[in-house]
Protein backbone atom coordinates (compact mmCIF):
# COMPACT_ATOMS: atom_id res chain seq x y z
CA UNK A 1 0.00 0.00 0.00
CA UNK A 2 1.01 3.60 -1.05
CA UNK A 3 1.48 5.39 2.06
CA UNK A 4 1.56 9.53 1.57
CA UNK A 5 2.20 12.60 3.74
CA UNK A 6 2.25 16.11 3.34
CA UNK A 7 3.21 19.29 4.80
CA UNK A 8 4.49 18.99 8.75
CA UNK A 9 3.86 15.30 8.64
CA UNK A 10 6.11 15.28 5.38
CA UNK A 11 8.80 17.26 7.20
CA UNK A 12 8.43 15.39 10.62
CA UNK A 13 8.23 12.05 8.84
CA UNK A 14 11.56 13.29 6.29
CA UNK A 15 9.50 11.84 3.62
CA UNK A 16 6.20 12.15 1.05
CA UNK A 17 5.32 8.72 -0.02
CA UNK A 18 6.55 5.27 0.65
CA UNK A 19 5.33 1.63 0.24
CA UNK A 20 4.34 -0.20 3.69
CA UNK A 21 3.42 -3.59 3.84
CA UNK A 22 0.07 -4.26 6.03
CA UNK A 23 -2.34 -6.40 7.16
CA UNK A 24 -3.93 -3.49 9.35
CA UNK A 25 -7.29 -3.62 9.10
CA UNK A 26 -8.42 -0.08 10.20
CA UNK A 27 -6.44 3.74 9.40
CA UNK A 28 -6.04 3.70 12.91
CA UNK A 29 -4.56 0.30 13.49
CA UNK A 30 -2.36 1.70 10.65
CA UNK A 31 -1.44 4.48 12.44
CA UNK A 32 -0.13 2.32 15.39
CA UNK A 33 2.04 0.72 13.04
CA UNK A 34 3.69 3.11 12.03
CA UNK A 35 3.93 5.19 15.78
CA UNK A 36 5.70 1.32 16.61
CA UNK A 37 8.02 2.01 13.79
CA UNK A 38 10.35 5.26 15.01
CA UNK A 39 10.03 8.16 16.93
CA UNK A 40 9.49 10.41 14.00
CA UNK A 41 6.27 8.55 12.86
CA UNK A 42 5.50 8.37 16.71
CA UNK A 43 6.34 12.69 16.95
CA UNK A 44 4.18 12.85 13.65
CA UNK A 45 1.31 10.91 14.76
CA UNK A 46 1.33 12.03 18.92
CA UNK A 47 -1.63 14.36 18.28
CA UNK A 48 -4.50 12.52 15.97
CA UNK A 49 -6.87 15.55 16.65
CA UNK A 50 -4.30 17.53 13.79
CA UNK A 51 -4.29 14.75 11.34
CA UNK A 52 -7.14 14.40 8.09
CA UNK A 53 -6.63 11.34 6.40
CA UNK A 54 -7.84 10.23 2.93
CA UNK A 55 -8.50 6.66 1.81
CA UNK A 56 -7.72 6.76 -2.51
CA UNK A 57 -8.03 10.46 -2.74
CA UNK A 58 -11.10 10.30 -0.71
CA UNK A 59 -11.35 12.27 3.17
CA UNK A 60 -12.50 9.82 5.46
CA UNK A 61 -11.74 9.07 8.92
CA UNK A 62 -9.28 7.05 11.39
CA UNK A 63 -12.16 4.23 11.49
CA UNK A 64 -12.69 3.51 7.88
CA UNK A 65 -11.34 0.08 6.32
CA UNK A 66 -8.44 -0.59 4.58
CA UNK A 67 -9.74 -3.70 2.66
CA UNK A 68 -8.58 -2.97 -1.07
CA UNK A 69 -6.82 0.20 -0.58
CA UNK A 70 -4.10 1.40 -2.70
CA UNK A 71 -3.51 4.34 -1.28
CA UNK A 72 -3.75 6.20 2.00
CA UNK A 73 -2.50 9.86 3.01
CA UNK A 74 -2.17 11.82 5.95
CA UNK A 75 -1.72 15.50 6.00
CA UNK A 76 -3.23 18.52 8.46
CA UNK A 77 -6.32 20.25 7.79
CA UNK A 78 -6.44 22.26 3.83
CA UNK A 79 -5.67 25.54 4.10
CA UNK A 80 -5.79 26.57 0.42
CA UNK A 81 -6.98 29.34 -1.29
CA UNK B 1 -16.43 24.44 -15.91
CA UNK B 2 -12.42 24.16 -15.93
CA UNK B 3 -9.76 23.17 -13.07
CA UNK B 4 -6.50 23.99 -13.03
CA UNK B 5 -3.86 23.56 -10.66
CA UNK B 6 -0.48 25.55 -11.93
CA UNK B 7 2.83 26.73 -11.27
CA UNK B 8 2.42 29.85 -13.20
CA UNK B 9 0.83 33.06 -12.92
CA UNK B 10 -2.25 33.80 -14.66
CA UNK B 11 -4.08 36.50 -16.65
CA UNK B 12 -7.73 37.47 -14.43
CA UNK B 13 -9.24 39.64 -17.71
CA UNK B 14 -7.74 37.52 -20.34
CA UNK B 15 -9.88 34.05 -17.87
CA UNK B 16 -13.11 36.10 -17.22
CA UNK B 17 -13.47 37.40 -20.86
CA UNK B 18 -12.99 33.55 -21.89
CA UNK B 19 -15.23 32.67 -19.36
CA UNK B 20 -18.21 34.94 -21.10
CA UNK B 21 -17.41 34.56 -24.51
CA UNK B 22 -19.94 33.25 -26.82
CA UNK B 23 -22.73 32.80 -24.43
CA UNK B 24 -25.43 35.28 -24.83
CA UNK B 25 -27.18 34.22 -21.85
CA UNK B 26 -24.56 35.11 -19.50
CA UNK B 27 -24.98 38.83 -17.48
CA UNK B 28 -22.62 38.45 -14.76
CA UNK B 29 -19.42 37.32 -13.87
CA UNK B 30 -18.27 37.31 -10.42
CA UNK B 31 -14.41 36.53 -9.98
CA UNK B 32 -12.34 35.87 -6.55
CA UNK B 33 -8.66 36.73 -6.79
CA UNK B 34 -6.76 35.26 -3.69
CA UNK B 35 -3.48 37.15 -3.29
CA UNK B 36 -0.41 36.00 -1.03
CA UNK B 37 -0.46 38.90 1.58
CA UNK B 38 2.62 40.43 2.62
CA UNK B 39 3.12 41.59 6.44
CA UNK B 40 6.17 40.11 7.62
CA UNK B 41 6.50 37.31 5.37
CA UNK B 42 9.15 36.77 2.40
CA UNK B 43 7.68 33.41 0.93
CA UNK B 44 4.18 31.29 0.61
CA UNK B 45 5.29 27.73 -0.54
CA UNK B 46 2.13 25.66 -1.52
CA UNK B 47 2.22 22.13 -1.18
CA UNK B 48 -1.10 20.27 -2.40
CA UNK B 49 -1.58 16.22 -3.27
CA UNK B 50 -1.22 15.65 -7.12
CA UNK B 51 -4.33 13.73 -8.24
CA UNK B 52 -6.73 14.19 -5.48
CA UNK B 53 -6.45 18.13 -5.93
CA UNK B 54 -7.88 18.15 -9.09
CA UNK B 55 -10.79 15.19 -8.51
CA UNK B 56 -11.32 17.54 -5.37
CA UNK B 57 -11.83 20.84 -7.00
CA UNK B 58 -14.02 19.03 -10.24
CA UNK B 59 -16.19 17.84 -7.58
CA UNK B 60 -16.53 21.09 -5.66
CA UNK B 61 -17.44 22.73 -9.10
CA UNK B 62 -20.07 20.08 -9.88
CA UNK B 63 -21.81 20.93 -7.04
CA UNK B 64 -21.72 24.30 -7.44
CA UNK B 65 -23.52 23.72 -11.09
CA UNK B 66 -25.73 21.71 -9.46
CA UNK B 67 -27.10 24.35 -6.40
CA UNK B 68 -27.07 27.12 -9.10
CA UNK B 69 -27.70 28.03 -12.33
CA UNK B 70 -24.34 28.84 -13.76
CA UNK B 71 -23.77 29.06 -17.78
CA UNK B 72 -19.75 28.55 -16.52
CA UNK B 73 -17.34 28.00 -13.72
CA UNK B 74 -13.58 28.50 -12.85
CA UNK B 75 -10.90 27.35 -10.62
CA UNK B 76 -6.80 27.98 -11.00
CA UNK B 77 -4.89 27.09 -8.23
CA UNK B 78 -1.52 28.09 -7.95
CA UNK B 79 1.18 25.94 -6.32
CA UNK B 80 5.01 26.05 -5.40
CA UNK B 81 7.03 29.33 -4.15
CA UNK B 82 4.84 32.43 -4.17
CA UNK B 83 5.72 35.75 -3.14
CA UNK B 84 4.21 38.38 -1.72
CA UNK B 85 1.49 39.97 -3.41
CA UNK B 86 1.10 37.08 -6.03
CA UNK B 87 -2.05 35.38 -6.93
CA UNK B 88 -2.30 32.44 -5.36
CA UNK B 89 -6.34 31.26 -7.05
CA UNK B 90 -9.11 32.31 -9.11
CA UNK B 91 -12.60 31.27 -8.92
CA UNK B 92 -14.74 32.60 -11.64
CA UNK B 93 -18.65 32.39 -12.54
CA UNK B 94 -21.00 33.19 -15.13
CA UNK B 95 -24.44 33.06 -14.80
CA UNK B 96 -27.42 35.27 -16.42
CA UNK B 97 -28.10 36.70 -12.99
CA UNK B 98 -25.72 38.67 -10.19
CA UNK B 99 -26.80 36.26 -7.17
CA UNK B 100 -26.54 32.96 -8.20
CA UNK B 101 -23.20 34.07 -9.81
CA UNK B 102 -22.18 35.99 -6.51
CA UNK B 103 -23.76 33.11 -4.06
CA UNK B 104 -21.82 30.27 -6.27
CA UNK B 105 -18.33 32.01 -6.23
CA UNK B 106 -18.84 32.36 -2.19
CA UNK B 107 -19.76 28.52 -1.91
CA UNK B 108 -16.42 27.61 -4.02
CA UNK B 109 -14.58 29.54 -2.21
CA UNK B 110 -15.58 28.38 1.13
CA UNK B 111 -15.28 24.64 0.21
CA UNK B 112 -11.86 24.84 -1.59
CA UNK B 113 -10.74 26.94 1.24
CA UNK B 114 -11.62 23.09 3.55
CA UNK B 115 -11.83 20.53 0.98
CA UNK B 116 -9.20 20.86 -1.44
CA UNK B 117 -5.76 19.28 -0.36
CA UNK B 118 -3.68 22.49 -0.61
CA UNK B 119 -1.38 23.54 2.30
CA UNK B 120 0.72 26.61 2.86
CA UNK B 121 3.31 27.58 4.49
CA UNK B 122 4.89 30.89 4.99
CA UNK B 123 8.48 31.56 4.69
CA UNK B 124 9.80 34.43 7.63
CA UNK B 125 12.92 36.33 8.41
CA UNK B 126 12.55 33.89 11.24
CA UNK B 127 12.25 30.32 9.43
CA UNK B 128 9.09 28.77 8.47
CA UNK B 129 6.08 27.64 9.52
CA UNK B 130 2.52 25.58 8.62
CA UNK B 131 -0.59 27.77 8.11
CA UNK B 132 -3.13 26.43 10.65
CA UNK B 133 -6.69 25.94 9.28
CA UNK B 134 -8.63 28.59 10.42
CA UNK B 135 -12.05 28.24 12.50
CA UNK B 136 -13.88 30.78 10.26
CA UNK B 137 -13.62 28.46 7.20
CA UNK B 138 -14.52 25.24 8.92
CA UNK B 139 -17.70 27.67 9.97
CA UNK B 140 -18.00 29.53 6.60
CA UNK B 141 -17.97 25.59 4.85
CA UNK B 142 -20.81 24.69 7.27
CA UNK B 143 -23.33 27.15 6.35
CA UNK B 144 -23.59 25.86 2.89
CA UNK B 145 -25.02 22.63 4.10
CA UNK B 146 -27.73 24.34 6.32
CA UNK B 147 -28.93 27.48 3.95
CA UNK B 148 -28.66 29.11 0.45
CA UNK B 149 -29.62 32.45 1.35
CA UNK B 150 -27.25 35.38 1.33
CA UNK B 151 -24.97 37.16 -0.99
CA UNK C 1 -12.30 54.38 -3.50
CA UNK C 2 -12.84 55.62 -7.05
CA UNK C 3 -16.35 55.84 -9.14
CA UNK C 4 -15.96 56.10 -13.33
CA UNK C 5 -18.69 56.54 -15.32
CA UNK C 6 -17.71 56.14 -19.01
CA UNK C 7 -19.16 55.66 -22.56
CA UNK C 8 -15.87 53.50 -23.42
CA UNK C 9 -14.89 50.15 -22.56
CA UNK C 10 -12.91 49.24 -19.25
CA UNK C 11 -10.11 46.35 -18.87
CA UNK C 12 -10.76 44.07 -16.49
CA UNK C 13 -7.38 42.89 -15.78
CA UNK C 14 -5.86 45.93 -15.34
CA UNK C 15 -8.46 47.25 -12.88
CA UNK C 16 -7.89 44.44 -10.78
CA UNK C 17 -4.29 44.13 -10.95
CA UNK C 18 -4.39 48.23 -10.39
CA UNK C 19 -6.70 48.06 -7.12
CA UNK C 20 -4.28 45.74 -4.93
CA UNK C 21 -1.42 47.43 -6.16
CA UNK C 22 1.07 48.66 -3.65
CA UNK C 23 -1.06 47.35 -0.24
CA UNK C 24 0.42 44.22 1.25
CA UNK C 25 -1.95 43.46 3.58
CA UNK C 26 -4.68 42.94 0.53
CA UNK C 27 -5.38 39.16 0.54
CA UNK C 28 -8.45 39.20 -1.38
CA UNK C 29 -10.06 40.73 -4.26
CA UNK C 30 -13.54 40.12 -5.77
CA UNK C 31 -14.90 41.44 -8.52
CA UNK C 32 -18.04 41.79 -10.46
CA UNK C 33 -18.64 42.39 -14.40
CA UNK C 34 -21.98 43.22 -16.07
CA UNK C 35 -22.45 42.10 -19.33
CA UNK C 36 -25.39 42.43 -22.04
CA UNK C 37 -27.31 39.52 -22.03
CA UNK C 38 -27.54 38.97 -25.92
CA UNK C 39 -31.41 37.05 -26.23
CA UNK C 40 -33.13 38.94 -28.97
CA UNK C 41 -31.95 42.15 -28.21
CA UNK C 42 -29.99 44.43 -31.08
CA UNK C 43 -28.46 46.40 -28.22
CA UNK C 44 -28.98 48.11 -24.66
CA UNK C 45 -28.61 52.03 -24.48
CA UNK C 46 -27.36 53.62 -21.12
CA UNK C 47 -28.99 56.76 -19.62
CA UNK C 48 -27.92 58.64 -16.67
CA UNK C 49 -28.02 61.84 -15.10
CA UNK C 50 -25.04 63.37 -14.79
CA UNK C 51 -23.81 64.69 -11.83
CA UNK C 52 -26.36 62.72 -9.42
CA UNK C 53 -24.78 60.10 -10.82
CA UNK C 54 -21.27 60.15 -9.73
CA UNK C 55 -22.82 61.39 -6.26
CA UNK C 56 -25.06 58.66 -5.84
CA UNK C 57 -21.89 55.85 -6.85
CA UNK C 58 -19.72 57.68 -4.34
CA UNK C 59 -22.67 57.25 -1.45
CA UNK C 60 -22.57 54.11 -2.61
CA UNK C 61 -18.77 53.65 -1.91
CA UNK C 62 -18.86 55.13 1.32
CA UNK C 63 -21.63 53.00 2.83
CA UNK C 64 -19.96 49.81 1.94
CA UNK C 65 -16.55 51.15 3.54
CA UNK C 66 -18.04 51.77 6.28
CA UNK C 67 -19.76 48.77 6.88
CA UNK C 68 -16.50 46.47 5.77
CA UNK C 69 -12.93 46.57 6.30
CA UNK C 70 -12.18 47.46 2.70
CA UNK C 71 -8.65 48.40 1.33
CA UNK C 72 -9.87 49.27 -1.94
CA UNK C 73 -13.36 49.77 -4.03
CA UNK C 74 -13.79 50.42 -7.80
CA UNK C 75 -16.94 51.15 -9.38
CA UNK C 76 -17.25 51.93 -13.26
CA UNK C 77 -20.57 52.03 -14.86
CA UNK C 78 -20.37 52.60 -18.65
CA UNK C 79 -23.15 54.75 -20.33
CA UNK C 80 -24.37 55.26 -24.37
CA UNK C 81 -25.27 52.59 -26.66
CA UNK C 82 -23.90 49.12 -26.02
CA UNK C 83 -24.02 45.61 -28.22
CA UNK C 84 -24.61 42.16 -26.98
CA UNK C 85 -22.10 40.48 -24.85
CA UNK C 86 -20.56 44.09 -23.99
CA UNK C 87 -19.69 44.95 -20.76
CA UNK C 88 -21.66 47.56 -18.98
CA UNK C 89 -20.79 47.70 -14.71
CA UNK C 90 -17.65 46.75 -12.87
CA UNK C 91 -17.41 46.36 -9.26
CA UNK C 92 -14.45 45.58 -7.53
CA UNK C 93 -13.26 45.38 -3.65
CA UNK C 94 -10.28 44.60 -2.02
CA UNK C 95 -9.84 42.91 1.60
CA UNK C 96 -7.39 41.10 3.69
CA UNK C 97 -9.70 38.46 4.08
CA UNK C 98 -12.32 37.18 1.45
CA UNK C 99 -16.03 37.54 3.30
CA UNK C 100 -15.80 41.27 3.59
CA UNK C 101 -14.81 40.98 -0.23
CA UNK C 102 -17.89 39.07 -1.21
CA UNK C 103 -20.15 40.67 1.02
CA UNK C 104 -19.47 44.58 0.06
CA UNK C 105 -19.54 43.80 -3.68
CA UNK C 106 -22.79 42.27 -3.30
CA UNK C 107 -23.72 45.33 -1.38
CA UNK C 108 -22.72 47.74 -4.06
CA UNK C 109 -24.12 45.68 -7.06
CA UNK C 110 -27.37 45.68 -4.66
CA UNK C 111 -27.39 49.45 -4.05
CA UNK C 112 -26.13 50.39 -7.62
CA UNK C 113 -28.85 48.67 -8.86
CA UNK C 114 -31.78 50.20 -7.12
CA UNK C 115 -29.99 54.28 -6.21
CA UNK C 116 -27.70 55.27 -8.61
CA UNK C 117 -29.54 56.87 -11.86
CA UNK C 118 -29.20 54.69 -14.72
CA UNK C 119 -32.43 53.38 -17.01
CA UNK C 120 -31.66 50.84 -19.69
CA UNK C 121 -33.49 50.82 -22.70
CA UNK C 122 -33.46 47.48 -25.15
CA UNK C 123 -33.24 47.71 -28.82
CA UNK C 124 -35.27 45.04 -30.32
CA UNK C 125 -35.91 44.04 -33.78
CA UNK C 126 -39.50 45.49 -33.36
CA UNK C 127 -38.66 48.66 -31.49
CA UNK C 128 -37.46 49.67 -28.38
CA UNK C 129 -38.31 49.86 -24.68
CA UNK C 130 -37.08 50.66 -20.99
CA UNK C 131 -35.84 48.29 -18.85
CA UNK C 132 -38.46 47.84 -15.81
CA UNK C 133 -37.17 47.56 -12.29
CA UNK C 134 -37.16 44.47 -10.80
CA UNK C 135 -38.84 43.17 -7.63
CA UNK C 136 -36.06 40.97 -7.19
CA UNK C 137 -33.76 44.22 -7.27
CA UNK C 138 -35.17 46.08 -4.64
CA UNK C 139 -35.58 42.98 -2.21
CA UNK C 140 -31.87 42.06 -2.63
CA UNK C 141 -31.58 45.97 -1.36
CA UNK C 142 -33.70 45.62 1.58
CA UNK C 143 -31.76 42.57 3.21
CA UNK C 144 -28.71 44.88 3.84
CA UNK C 145 -31.29 47.36 6.02
CA UNK C 146 -31.52 44.11 7.99
CA UNK C 147 -28.66 41.83 8.23
CA UNK C 148 -25.05 41.75 6.93
CA UNK C 149 -24.68 37.93 6.87
CA UNK C 150 -24.79 35.95 3.48
CA UNK C 151 -22.13 35.40 1.52
CA UNK D 1 -36.57 76.30 -11.24
CA UNK D 2 -34.21 73.49 -13.36
CA UNK D 3 -36.93 70.67 -13.93
CA UNK D 4 -35.47 67.54 -15.49
CA UNK D 5 -36.82 64.26 -17.30
CA UNK D 6 -35.19 60.93 -17.54
CA UNK D 7 -35.69 57.54 -19.42
CA UNK D 8 -39.15 57.11 -20.81
CA UNK D 9 -40.64 60.58 -19.02
CA UNK D 10 -38.14 62.62 -20.86
CA UNK D 11 -39.48 61.10 -24.13
CA UNK D 12 -43.55 61.22 -23.11
CA UNK D 13 -42.72 64.68 -22.41
CA UNK D 14 -40.22 65.38 -25.18
CA UNK D 15 -37.62 66.86 -23.68
CA UNK D 16 -34.93 66.62 -21.15
CA UNK D 17 -34.45 69.67 -19.16
CA UNK D 18 -36.72 73.13 -19.11
CA UNK D 19 -36.62 76.53 -16.57
CA UNK D 20 -40.21 75.96 -15.00
CA UNK D 21 -41.33 79.17 -12.81
CA UNK D 22 -43.36 78.03 -9.92
CA UNK D 23 -44.14 78.82 -6.63
CA UNK D 24 -45.44 75.41 -5.89
CA UNK D 25 -44.79 74.70 -2.77
CA UNK D 26 -44.22 70.59 -2.79
CA UNK D 27 -43.34 68.19 -5.33
CA UNK D 28 -46.95 66.85 -5.62
CA UNK D 29 -47.92 70.85 -6.17
CA UNK D 30 -45.45 70.95 -8.81
CA UNK D 31 -46.34 68.05 -10.54
CA UNK D 32 -50.14 69.12 -10.57
CA UNK D 33 -48.87 72.21 -12.32
CA UNK D 34 -46.83 70.59 -15.00
CA UNK D 35 -49.77 68.26 -15.63
CA UNK D 36 -52.10 71.06 -16.72
CA UNK D 37 -50.11 72.32 -19.11
CA UNK D 38 -50.04 69.78 -21.81
CA UNK D 39 -51.60 65.90 -23.01
CA UNK D 40 -47.86 65.25 -22.95
CA UNK D 41 -47.53 66.41 -19.12
CA UNK D 42 -50.52 64.71 -18.20
CA UNK D 43 -49.82 61.44 -20.01
CA UNK D 44 -46.36 61.17 -18.50
CA UNK D 45 -47.50 61.67 -15.16
CA UNK D 46 -50.77 59.50 -15.25
CA UNK D 47 -49.18 56.81 -13.07
CA UNK D 48 -47.23 58.50 -10.29
CA UNK D 49 -46.86 55.12 -8.79
CA UNK D 50 -44.00 54.75 -11.79
CA UNK D 51 -42.14 57.45 -11.30
CA UNK D 52 -39.88 58.75 -8.83
CA UNK D 53 -38.23 62.05 -7.88
CA UNK D 54 -35.43 63.40 -6.33
CA UNK D 55 -34.42 67.38 -5.12
CA UNK D 56 -31.20 69.35 -5.79
CA UNK D 57 -29.78 65.00 -6.71
CA UNK D 58 -31.20 64.07 -3.42
CA UNK D 59 -34.25 61.29 -4.16
CA UNK D 60 -37.05 62.15 -2.07
CA UNK D 61 -40.96 61.82 -2.12
CA UNK D 62 -44.10 63.75 -3.77
CA UNK D 63 -44.51 65.73 -0.03
CA UNK D 64 -41.20 67.49 -0.36
CA UNK D 65 -41.12 71.01 0.07
CA UNK D 66 -39.69 72.94 -3.06
CA UNK D 67 -38.42 75.97 -1.21
CA UNK D 68 -34.78 76.80 -1.70
CA UNK D 69 -34.85 73.67 -4.63
CA UNK D 70 -32.78 74.79 -7.86
CA UNK D 71 -33.18 71.70 -9.19
CA UNK D 72 -35.88 68.43 -9.57
CA UNK D 73 -35.83 65.57 -10.99
CA UNK D 74 -38.63 63.09 -12.67
CA UNK D 75 -37.73 59.45 -13.74
CA UNK D 76 -38.42 55.63 -13.65
CA UNK D 77 -37.52 53.42 -10.90
CA UNK D 78 -33.75 52.76 -11.81
CA UNK D 79 -32.44 50.12 -13.59
CA UNK D 80 -28.77 50.02 -14.07
CA UNK D 81 -26.05 47.86 -13.05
Amino acid sequence: MQVLYFAWLRERIGLGREEVETDAPTVAALVEELRAREDRYALAFSDLAAVRVAVDQTVTDFDAPLAGAREVAFFPPMTGG
Amino acid sequence: MAVRVQEGDFDVGAELAALSDGCAEIGAVVSFTGLVRGAGIEALTLEHYPGMTETALASIEAEAHARWPLQATLVIHRVGILPPGARIVLVATASAHRAAAFEAAAFLMDYLKTRAPFWKKEGTPGGGHWVDAREADAQADARWSVSRTGG
